[in-house]
């Protein structure tokens, strides 16, 4: 055997040899515990970092989600079986892994609700014509279609329509809830998928002043309220559905003149 | 917990999907370092491709033997040996290309394409699926090297694989085969490949919307025009 | 003279990363932030520094003298790996602030061809051991200088209305064309 | 433009909310008889105030009601009789009154400070013990170009102002008063060193004329050189500043006993058909107002309460004067000059317009994409929307807006942290 | 523990295994790189000294150059390599030149790194053929594009003064340096 | 809630306060740098010919032609009334040597839009200066003819090179003179110092361009040009002569002072000035090129963006 291969063979042997060994020892002495489970947890986690659990990102989740601070079902964007999975890794249930959806409790697009007598100029975003005596609409519980919660939306799943009212795109919606937070009227509120009674309007105006402002305000009337046995209760002049009591058959949807409460088609 | 891909998949999902220098933004120095040429850009390719594919099969074949803690190491030393061959059997055999390719094959090493498969793919995939997914990424490279190769080519020296194209009265860039030109076409191809796939997505989405307009009433409502 | 002729080439006139494209996967992926940026560049100019040692003298007292050139290249990627993560736990152990200034980047500079490139270049010019030093430094210098601009540049176009497909990385390789353009009124002064 | 006294109008709109702090209380019903200077509402928690009606007549109804701030509030109605009957408190001399006195006095009568922001002038005088205040600054610059009735306060009303000035020194307990006056008003100069004669210890400061020297920071500023540090008040340099409708105001309650029935306020704009300066009751609406001075003419483009640069637009004319209006503004295109939004140039007017030297254009950018932090980092909260950046903007850009609304998200992001 | 053995060994083997597998491909593959430096350094003479047909390497002082003989062994001239800084790097050239030193045979750029398409005419045939025959009694020099050149003096290429300049900067203080050599009777 | 009072006379507008504005719009200043131009182009056809008009068209139809394209293409609103294509296309024009090819010119000119300004979101939001960007672009592309001068019309000189290029080159220096009024080799636009100073100074009294950008980058190439000068007299320039050789005069007034590409405060725009002379004084007198105020200010333009952060104004009562 020539010297040279000896020597060569040795170089990078005994390097190899004392990386391992330099490296074996660092492990042992300067080795920082982290729990496996964090790992794996995070794997199953969508990687999407969109803030939606209300951590600083999906890792600080896993965290969060091994060390029991967090609820299984806490991330909104993951698809169920991952959810089912992080939910087997760590030993628990996961119960009320429904898919929320959001609503948007309010109909008075640009031909239902009336206008200001002044128009108002300006950047076109929700939050920032609602500092200015409120936006160009009249009423002020209403959507003022600036289209936050669009902007606010990471999936792209809300657009506006032609009528100036957002629209939710189901099959994109991942119910993280970003739109809820954008919205500076409350009128987003998430729903489980398969609810299917909403009140479309949020104006808790008396009846003669919530007509003028708007053709599609619930006036609170409340001839929906009165055979539902608890199922809408009027609270100052605007239905709530108390979804407990809720049998979407004793309400006479036909009686409400505005059409502010109706029963929508969800898909199953 | 990953379903398993078909084989083909495997195989051609390098080239586009995960495309190296595209989608996974990896390699950059090579990409822009050789690609004055077209010619240089496939050399380069093939050469990466090489270390790819074996350095793949190797780690794969090994991948139950090593431990974590050396795990980047050997990987390394794997993929430095494949390189070092590569180097001298260019040197031997074919020592025009590997002096214009300069000090870019010793690079490879540290090419994270490279290291990358080892670590995302390789290590934890058969050595078949882990031959057909470096070959896959290695022809993403070659695409992506021979196209910017051939653009900095033709518009930097009036040439593609040394022949000239272009009539002489096309005044050659200059700036296309400086370091500048690599930059800015890169980064311009990376720009329209992103807005081809935005393009696409948005499409999607515009169908997915005229598909599934959100849950209609089923109670009839009177329109109302304005107050 | 001669020091100071490679440290102004090696940090501007020939910078390792609008020059000769080492270094470009950081440059791409740490420069969304100034503060991490100047951490970043600050850590590469250290690890480059020592490796600029390390490898002078692996390849002036084992490799030439035992005719074993063709090992540079594994050697000094082992010898870079190992240094750069024994650096980190190192740092980690000694000082937190440090480590959370410095270190987390650490892992990020072993795969950076930049330290390689240095290495080779280092073996390739047949630079003494001083020189060496100064060109590994000026080249960290050069680096952090790239990553800085860039950085700063890159948090005014957080505010820019970008292209959609262009944000990101293509429009950190289209700025750093036009600074590689900028930097070429450099040519020549060395 | 002398004060003249605008005529009752029929229908008094009082809101509940005139002032920051908490909603008073109604104490009176539908159909109860009040007399001007009755009060209305009492206080509730400690930062509220009463009110009082401001006319003599029958209280209609409870309702939520227009207002100038474009929100409608809680407010009582009110149908004047024509009778003008009015309940007075005892007046009291300024030689003799007590500190505590005063200060009760300013609570009772329902005070509230004239410069805008409408903050409870009671407390105003009543600073945390662990401050030591030495000046009590009045505010002589106009709060905003266009208003003049200040300048008329202190024409019409010098001795008013001083006496006011030296009750306020008097319920703090502070030995040095000051006037500060933009030097474009000689003649206020003259009439308030005049008056100022028998205090000696108030002195009158002529200062630069330039926007927006009247507000707090900047006058303190001009008038003894100490800055305000971001995030503090002038209580924390020992500065009380006060307004000049402020001063009369004390003088009225304390001296004559009146609780504030009306607001002083300049009428003016290209858009009206006389601009006046009114003393005009508390709840009148805008639409009387202008009615009163001839009406609005057919190229009015906007309508603002309060000044033409931090005023609000108004789009309905029912809503009411209230304690702290200090003018309505009536402006046509031509003043209001507003071109199309362009892109943000860089130019840096605005940062050299910016009177706390902030960067106004980065903080509007930072909020318009919803970068919270980095505004709060560029002290965003600091800015008090003078507006001035958005007058020098050659791109006309929003900015004031933008930062309002950067503001608003900063405060609530810092409550959730704490 | 069993895992630090296993480390040890894993890393080492690889270790042994590369070295082991790179000497082999390197003792395969050095000869042929020698004889393909030794070729293109071969070419290279016969480049500058067309009529060459045999050298021999001498050296002096640190200086290599080489004899370059003709067909019936006559010395024909010298062939040597000098290398200095151009625009922005080396420049390495391989000057021909006749036995008395007093005329250039011919030039080859051996390695630069100039900008290209504008410093890199350096290495075209326009530009290497000004130096054929070109007088090297004396020192050469160089002149703008438009002014005529003496005996001495090539036309710099425009756009590309600097590299040019450099060349014959280069070329200049090679020769300078066999002159001395040639003088002290060391060649 | 009631009833607006409806009174239809008159539509009102519903904004957030100011509701008054200053007369100065960004449209306005444009157009007023495009005429503080004129006197630079009125001297460039006195000394090198008609043809030049030629070029500063062309530049300036294919700028706003492009910008119009992208515009289109990304569905934003066209903008290119707003003068600053034009201004971009002008400048562009202006910077490049007299006689130069019509087709380079419109190449430069898209790559100067396209590149140096659309990509980064268009007005407003570029980093670099955008003619300057398009400039550097047609250097590194064509290098030969973007150094190739011409002789100007009443100049009995024999050599078409530029004061600095046969300083550098032929170690021979021009004099000041005609480089004062412009009978000498250049650019089209910088060749006439003293047409630069008429448009300039019209540009500083409308207060549309910061005087502390001139004033320190003039400042500036003095003293450095003086430092560098008292070394070795006989071998560098004096420092009135890097001011009115090159495209000096023209960068410090109408190049560097870009609203955009320039830093935001008084003090960030000091050490910007101060940074062009000192790289400009570095790359003429160490460099291999002849002139380097192209890339000075580009570089200082990447720079920016760190100034701006580092020159932040301390914040009204703030004690730091």
């Amino acid at each position: 055997m020539d010297i040279t291969m000896i020597i060569a063979l040795a170089t990078m042997g005994g390097l190899g040899f004392v990386f391992a060994g330099a490296l074996a020892i660092a492990d042992k002495k300067l080795r920082v515990e982290e729990n496996p489970l964090i790992a794996k947890v995070n794997e199953l986690l969508p990687g999407a970092n969109c803030g939606g659990c209300g951590n600083a990102g999906c890792y600080d989740f896993s965290v969060k989600l091994v060390e029991g601070k967090a609820p299984v079902n806490g991330c909104p964007v993951a698809d169920p079986d991952n959810v089912k999975a992080i939910a087997m890794l760590l030993g628990m249930d996961s119960e009320g892994a429904v898919k929320m959806i959001p609503r948007i409790l309010c109909r008075g697009g640009n031909s239902e609700a009336a206008k200001k007598l002044a128009d108002y100029y300006g950047p076109l975003s929700c939050s920032a014509m609602a500092i200015v005596s409120g936006g160009s609409k009249l009423c002020f519980y209403g959507c003022l279609g600036g289209g936050d919660c669009v902007t606010a939306c990471p999936f792209n799943a809300m657009v506006m329509n032609e009528n100036g009212i957002p629209e939710v795109i189901e099959p994109l919606c991942t119910g993280c809830g970003l739109c809820v937070k954008a919205c500076p009227r409350n009128i987003i509120e998430m729903h489980p998928e398969d609810r299917n009674v909403f009140v479309f309007c949020k104006n808790h105006d008396d009846a003669k002043t919530s007509k003028s402002l708007c053709s599609v305000s619930c006036l609170g009337c409340g001839a929906c309220a009165r055979k539902s046995d608890g199922g809408v209760e009027m609270q100052n002049f605007l239905g709530v559905i108390n979804y407990d009591k809720l049998d979407a058959d004793k309400i006479q949807f036909e009686k409400c003149t505005t059409g502010a409460i109706q029963k929508i088609d969800v898909k199953s | 917990m990953k379903k398993q891909v078909s084989l083909t998949k495997e195989f051609v999902k390098g080239i586009w999907e995960i495309n190296p220098t595209f989608k996974q933004l990896l390699g950059f120095c090579p990409t822009l370092a050789v690609t004055v040429s077209a010619m240089n850009g496939i050399a380069m390719a093939l050469a990466t491709t090489f270390v790819l594919i074996f350095s793949s099969l190797i780690i794969s074949l090994i991948r139950k033997l090593i431990p974590g803690q050396v795990r980047i190491a050997t990987y390394i030393v794997i993929i430095a040996t494949f390189v070092t061959i590569v180097d001298l059997v260019m040197k031997a055999k074919f020592p025009e290309l590997s002096k214009s390719l300069g000090p870019f094959i010793p690079l490879i090493v540290v090419n994270c394409v490279i290291l990358g498969r080892a670590e995302a793919f390789a290590s934890k995939n058969n050595p078949l699926r882990s031959f057909l997914d470096a070959l896959g990424n290695g022809l993403g490279i070659l695409l992506v090297l021979t196209v910017l190769g051939g653009i900095r080519e033709i518009l930097g020296s009036r040439m593609i694989f040394g022949a000239p194209i272009l009539p002489d009265s096309f005044e050659p860039w200059i700036i296309m085969i400086l370091p500048a030109g690599a930059f800015l076409t890169l980064g311009l191809l990376l720009g329209f490949s992103n807005t081809l796939t935005e393009r696409k997505k948005r499409l999607e989405r515009e169908s997915l919307l005229n598909k599934y307009r959100p849950a209609k009433a089923v109670t009839e409502v009177k329109e109302g025009g304005a107050a | 003279m001669n020091l100071f002729i490679i440290f102004i080439s090696a940090a501007i006139v020939n910078n390792f990363v609008l020059a000769y494209f080492l270094g470009i996967c950081p440059f791409v992926g740490v420069s969304n932030k100034t503060s991490s940026a100047v951490s970043m560049g600050m850590a590469t100019t250290f690890v480059m520094v020592v490796t600029a040692i390390v490898s002078y003298l692996i390849f002036a007292f084992v490799l030439v003298p035992f005719k074993l050139e063709f090992l540079q290249i594994p050697s000094f990627i082992l010898v870079i790996a190992s240094l750069v993560q024994f650096v980190e736990m190192v740092i980690k152990k000694v000082s937190q602030p440090l480590y959370r200034a410095l270190g987390i980047f650490l892992p990020l500079i072993t795969t950076n061809c930049a330290i390689l490139g240095l290495a080779l270049f280092i073996s390739m010019r047949e630079y003494n051991l001083m020189e060496s030093v100064v060109f590994g430094f000026g080249a960290g210098v050069g680096f952090t200088l790239a990553l800085t601009l860039m950085a700063g540049i890159r948090e005014e176009l957080e505010l820019a209305d970008v292209p959609k497909g262009f944000q990101g990385a293509p429009i950190t390789l289209i700025v750093a064309g036009i600074l590689a353009m900028a930097f070429m009124g450099f040519a020549g002064i060395i | 433009m002398a004060l003249e006294i605008m005529p009752d109008s029929e229908n008094i709109i009082i809101p509940l909310s005139q002032h920051i702090g908490k909603q008073a209380k109604p104490v009176v019903k539908k159909g109860d008889a009040v007399k001007a200077g009755s009060v209305i509402a009492e206080p509730e928690g400690f930062v509220s105030i009463p009110i009082h009606s401001s006319v003599s007549g029958v209280v209609q109804k409870l309702h939520v009601e227009p207002n100038t701030s474009g929100f409608p509030k809680e407010s009582i109605l009110i149908k004047s009789d024509g009778k003008d009957e009015s309940e007075k408190y005892e007046p009291l001399d300024y030689k003799t009154v007590t500190a505590e006195e005063i200060k009760e006095r300013v609570r009772i009568a329902g005070l509230v400070g004239q410069g805008g922001a409408a903050f409870p002038t009671f407390i105003k005088l009543t600073p945390p013990e662990d401050k030591k205040i030495e000046y009590v600054i009045l505010n002589g610059c106009e709060c905003e170009p266009y208003l003049t009735r200040d300048y008329r306060l202190m024409l019409e009303r010098p001795v008013d102002v001083v006496t006011g000035l030296s009750l306020i020194m008097k319920a703090v307990g502070v030995k040095k008063g000051m006037i500060g006056i933009e030097d474009n008003k000689p003649e206020a100069i003259k009439v308030l060193r005049e008056a100022a004669k028998e205090f000696p210890e108030i002195t009158v400061e002529a200062l630069e004329t330039k926007y927006p020297q009247g507000a707090e920071k900047m006058l303190i500023k001009a008038c003894i050189g100490r800055e305000v540090p971001p995030g503090k008040l002038p209580l924390d340099v020992g500065v009380i500043v006060q307004n000049i409708g402020t001063a009369t105001a004390i003088y009225d309650a304390v001296v004559k006993g009146e609780p504030q029935l009306y607001a002083a306020l300049t009428v003016t704009g290209k858009g009206i058909t006389t601009p006046k300066n009114l003393f005009v009751k508390i709840g009148t609406s805008i639409q009387d107002v202008l009615d009163y001075c001839g009406g609005v003419k057919d190229d009015a483009m906007k309508v603002i309460v309060g000044g033409p640069m931090m005023g609000v637009a108004q789009f309905d004319f029912a809503a009411p004067v209230m304690k702290a209006t200090s003018g309505i503004v009536v402006l046509t295109k031509d003043e209001v000059n507003a071109h199309p939004e362009t892109p943000c140039l860089k130019c840096g007017k605005c940062i050299e317009a910016c009177p706390l030297q902030l960067i106004p254009t980065k903080l509007s950018r930072y909020s318009q994409l919803e970068k919270y932090a980095e505004a709060e980092e560029f002290n965003i909260t600091t800015c008090m929307e003078c507006g001035t950046c958005t007058f020098t903007c050659p791109a006309n850009i929003p900015l004031v807006q933008w930062i309002r609304l950067g503001k608003q998200k900063v405060n609530e992001l810092q409550r959730e942290k704490k | 523990m069993k895992t630090v053995i296993q480390m040890l060994v894993v890393l080492t083997a690889i270790g042994l295994i590369s070295g082991g597998l790179l000497f082999q491909i390197s003792s395969w593959a050095d000869p042929m790189i020698a004889v393909n430096k030794q070729k293109a350094t071969e070419e290279a003479i016969y480049i500058v000294q067309p009529e060459g047909k045999s050298y021999e390497k001498v050296s002096a002082d640190g200086f290599e150059g080489y004899k370059v003989f003709g067909g019936n062994k006559d010395l024909i001239g010298y062939a040597f390599v000098y290398e200095g800084n151009g625009f922005q790097g080396k420049i390495r050239i391989m000057i021909g030149i006749q036995p008395d030193l007093s005329k250039i045979s011919f030039i080859e750029i051996l390695e630069q790194s100039e900008t290209p398409g504008l410093g890199t005419k350096v290495t075209e045939e326009p530009f290497k053929n000004k130096f054929k025959g070109l007088n090297s009694k004396a020192n050469i020099g160089w002149v703008k594009e438009g002014a005529s050149p003496k005996d001495n003096e090539i036309i710099a290429i425009t756009g590309a003064t600097i590299s040019s300049k450099a060349v014959v900067a280069i070329i200049d203080s090679g020769l300078k340096k066999l002159r001395t050599l040639k003088e002290g009777g060391k060649l | 809630m009631p009833t607006t009072t409806a009174n239809p006379a008159y539509k009102l507008e519903l904004t957030s306060s100011p509701h008054v504005h200053s007369r100065w719009s960004t449209k306005q200043a444009m157009w007023f740098v495009v005429i503080s131009l004129i006197p630079s182009l009125i001297a460039s056809v006195l000394f090198y010919g008609f043809y030049q008009i030629l070029i500063v068209l062309t530049s300036v139809a294919v700028c706003v032609g492009t910008e119009a394209g992208v515009k289109y293409i990304r569905k934003r609103e066209i903008t290119v009334k707003d003068g600053s294509a034009v201004i971009t296309g002008i400048l562009l024009g202006m910077v490049l040597p007299p006689n130069f090819s019509l087709v380079f010119t419109a190449i430069g000119a898209v790559f100067a839009i396209a590149i140096g300004k659309e990509i980064f979101g268009g007005l407003g939001y570029n980093t670099f200066n955008p003619a300057l960007v398009g400039r550097a672009f047609l250097q590194a592309a064509f290098p030969v003819a973007m150094t190739t001068w011409t002789i100007p019309a009443f100049s009995d000189a024999v050599s078409k090179a530029t004061p600095l290029s046969s300083l550098k080159f032929d170690g021979i220096p021009a004099a000041i003179q005609p480089m004062f009024f412009g009978n000498i080799g250049g650019s089209i636009g910088e060749t006439s110092a003293l047409a630069i100073l008429i448009g300039g100074i019209f540009l500083l009294v409308f207060g549309i361009a910061n005087w502390r950008i001139p004033l320190s980058m003039i400042i500036g190439i003095l003293v450095f040009g003086a430092l560098i000068w008292l070394i070795n007299p006989a071998k560098y320039p004096d420092p009135l002569y890097h001011l009115f050789s090159g495209g000096f005069l023209f960068g410090a007034f109408f190049m560097a002072t870009d609203w955009v590409t320039s830093p935001l405060t008084g003090k960030g725009m000091w050490i910007f000035g101060l940074g062009i002379s000192l790289i400009v004084v570095v790359i003429r007198v160490f460099g291999g090129l002849p002139e380097g105020v192209m890339y000075a200010i580009l570089l200082m333009n990447a720079v920016v963006p760190i100034i701006n952060r580092y020159t932040k104004p301390k914040v009204f009562g703030e004690t730091k």
